[in-house]
């Protein structure tokens, strides 16, 4: 049977691959993230899934889903342009995605299905950092945390249980590991980014209250918080904070991060989860 | 579904490279046929992201404005006229 | 407050405004029809809310919703040249449309976002027959009921109970009539079709059962029994009950139909509830 | 994911005229450059919806071939033929 072993929420800001091809290997983003590539290069997962929210690449408004399920063989990316990583095809499990969205759906979760797929930066830029030679296959979930209306957390918790469920379900001795990509307060080309900057956080005293609650395992508090309204006030991509929820809710979300690091000045954090 | 035409357009931006092309070349000419209302025209034409916003266009995909140069637009001018822009809750 | 004033039952046959063009105003199909126009103009709703199962005209495999609410302020169709029926454009009512998503998705539905659509034959043959001026606004919900996995019965019905309160916390005086548009039994263009014909009933006794069902208010009974096996052996449109039970979630279940007639050699029904 | 180019294909019967138009006067030609295995080209070329349909094609895009005619398929053609093939519950 197969088997979750770790969780890992991540931020994935487009430019940070950039940066670190200019800063070097000791700058603050490169030194974090190499912590957490430390911790996948010890556990060896054969299989990612990546709750992840897209910024209208994969999706536009058009035929908007609030959540699916990517199921392919293989996809492409980034689709955004994004400097200093190339556009490459990342292989995925196609078998163990349906699967996925077939016990999800019938536990009453309504996902999307999306086939034959690019993702942008939010999936590659995880990817670039902690499994450059993409040998890790992927199955990307998408929860949509942009565009009100947003899921309620308990929900994307819920979808996390379900999807956890479903993994330990697959009659195949995979070991999956799950991330959670975005941030938890940050605006985006909006009116309330910072002087002078592309973006901003709004509202750090709501990061500070999302670390100490994940540090502390508090997740009945962290889902009562995390409103609709506060992950707006938290900025135009507040709601990806979603996608850690529902990485939390696979994983069961009283775990207490193994590791955990804020990275105040962009709204977000890196952590991982382990227990074996 | 005029807003939507608006993103659409500053999706292409990113996603057409030959829209792009034609975008920065002449973005008046570029934007002849499409589904736009005089006032959407007008506020890309000015990069006037603060109409835009108003009007409900996403923030991203305004961003392509600065992020590829159309209309003159360019980062600091972006940052200091989106920044004048009253915050809505259910914007994105 | 709006609120919803009758519910009807409708099936979608796409040849059946060609057959009545052919046949005359007391064709079997014709007469029905009337019938159930008859209660419509009597009713005078200001709005239709149609559960309607797209059969990948709007959609396509690539970017599948399990639920969608199609939000604008018109929309076009057919889109799949259906034979006496001009491509017509139909008046919508976006605001009502949003605030229908808004209250289903923070109430844990996951429903889809589509704009600027055009649909098929499924919305589009009942309104030939039952509003051929196209003079009521129309807002359709899509439910996926042809591509396994199908979402669950009790969902569907849970989905429609969630609409119907949505619809009655709409702040205007609205009339809403709420439509189910499908079949029970049916095979299409599937290895199950009849001799000679492209269409079958794979499964008449459940056509019974389910008239039985229906006609005896017994919702619970309706709702264990459609399981996604036996949706999917009754035809691969089987999963079209589930815009019925939808329709019967939003106005209440165990309410009995003030009319309704089967159309044995179809697979479906014409049925309509009044309570005013 | 090669059958859903086989669904997109037969999708494309219908929603797009001239490829409608080139598949009714020389499919083999019409299909040139597609995304398709010998495989599936040679079953919709033969009309053979029973492969197709153990593929997982969907039956109401199969359903295009004769409404269409394509590849000298009929009504009464497919009918004997896919009533031959093996009904499979996840089948759409
Ligand atoms: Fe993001
Ligand atoms: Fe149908």
């Amino acid at each position: 049977m197969a088997e979750i072993v770790a969780g890992f929420g991540v931020p994935h800001t487009p430019v940070f691959p950039f940066f670190v091809e200019r800063d070097g290997p000791d700058c603050e983003i490169a030194v974090l993230f190499r912590k957490l590539t430390e911790h996948l290069e010890e556990i060896r997962p054969d299989l990612i899934v990546m709750f992840d929210t897209d910024h209208m690449n994969t999706f536009f408004l058009d035929n908007l889903p609030i959540f699916a399920v990517g199921v392919g063989d293989d996809f492409t990316g980034p689709n955004d342009e994004v400097r200093s990583v190339p556009v490459q095809t990342v292989k995925s499990r196609g078998d163990v995605a349906a699967h996925l969205r077939n016990v999800g759906v019938h536990a009453g979760f309504d996902l999307g299905l999306l086939q034959e797929f690019s993702v942008d930066h939010s999936v590659f830029v995880p990817l670039h950092f902690m499994t450059p030679k993409l040998h890790i296959p992927v199955i990307p979930i998408f929860i949509s945390g942009h565009v009100p209306p947003l899921p309620p957390a308990h929900r994307c918790y819920a979808l996390g249980e379900a999807i956890g469920k479903a993994v330990r379900s697959w009659k195949e001795p995979l070991r999956v590991a799950v991330f959670g990509s975005g941030s938890f307060s940050l605006e985006v080309w909006g009116p309330r980014i910072a002087p002078g900057r592309t973006d901003g956080v709004p509202d750090p005293d709501w990061v500070t209250r999302v670390m100490g609650l994940i540090q502390g395992g508090e997740i009945d508090t962290l889902l009562k918080e995390s409103t609709e309204a506060q992950m707006l006030k938290a900025g135009n991509v507040g709601g990806e904070i979603l996608n850690w929820i529902a990485m939390l809710g696979s994983i069961g979300g009283t775990r207490k991060p193994t590791w955990i690091a804020p990275q105040m000045q962009n709204g977000h954090a890196y952590g991982v989860w382990r227990w074996s | 579904m005029s807003v939507l035409a608006v993103n659409r357009l500053l999706r292409g931006l990113l996603h057409d490279r030959d829209f792009r092309a034609a975008m920065k070349a002449d973005p008046a000419k570029a934007m002849t046929g499409l589904d736009l209302t005089d006032a959407e025209r007008k506020a890309i034409l000015d990069g006037d992201v603060v109409t835009l916003y108003k009007m409900g266009v996403n923030s991203f995909l305004m961003g392509y404005l600065p992020r590829f140069e159309i209309s003159g637009m360019s980062v600091p001018l972006y940052n200091e006229r989106i920044r004048t822009a009253e915050w809505q809750p259910g914007a994105h």
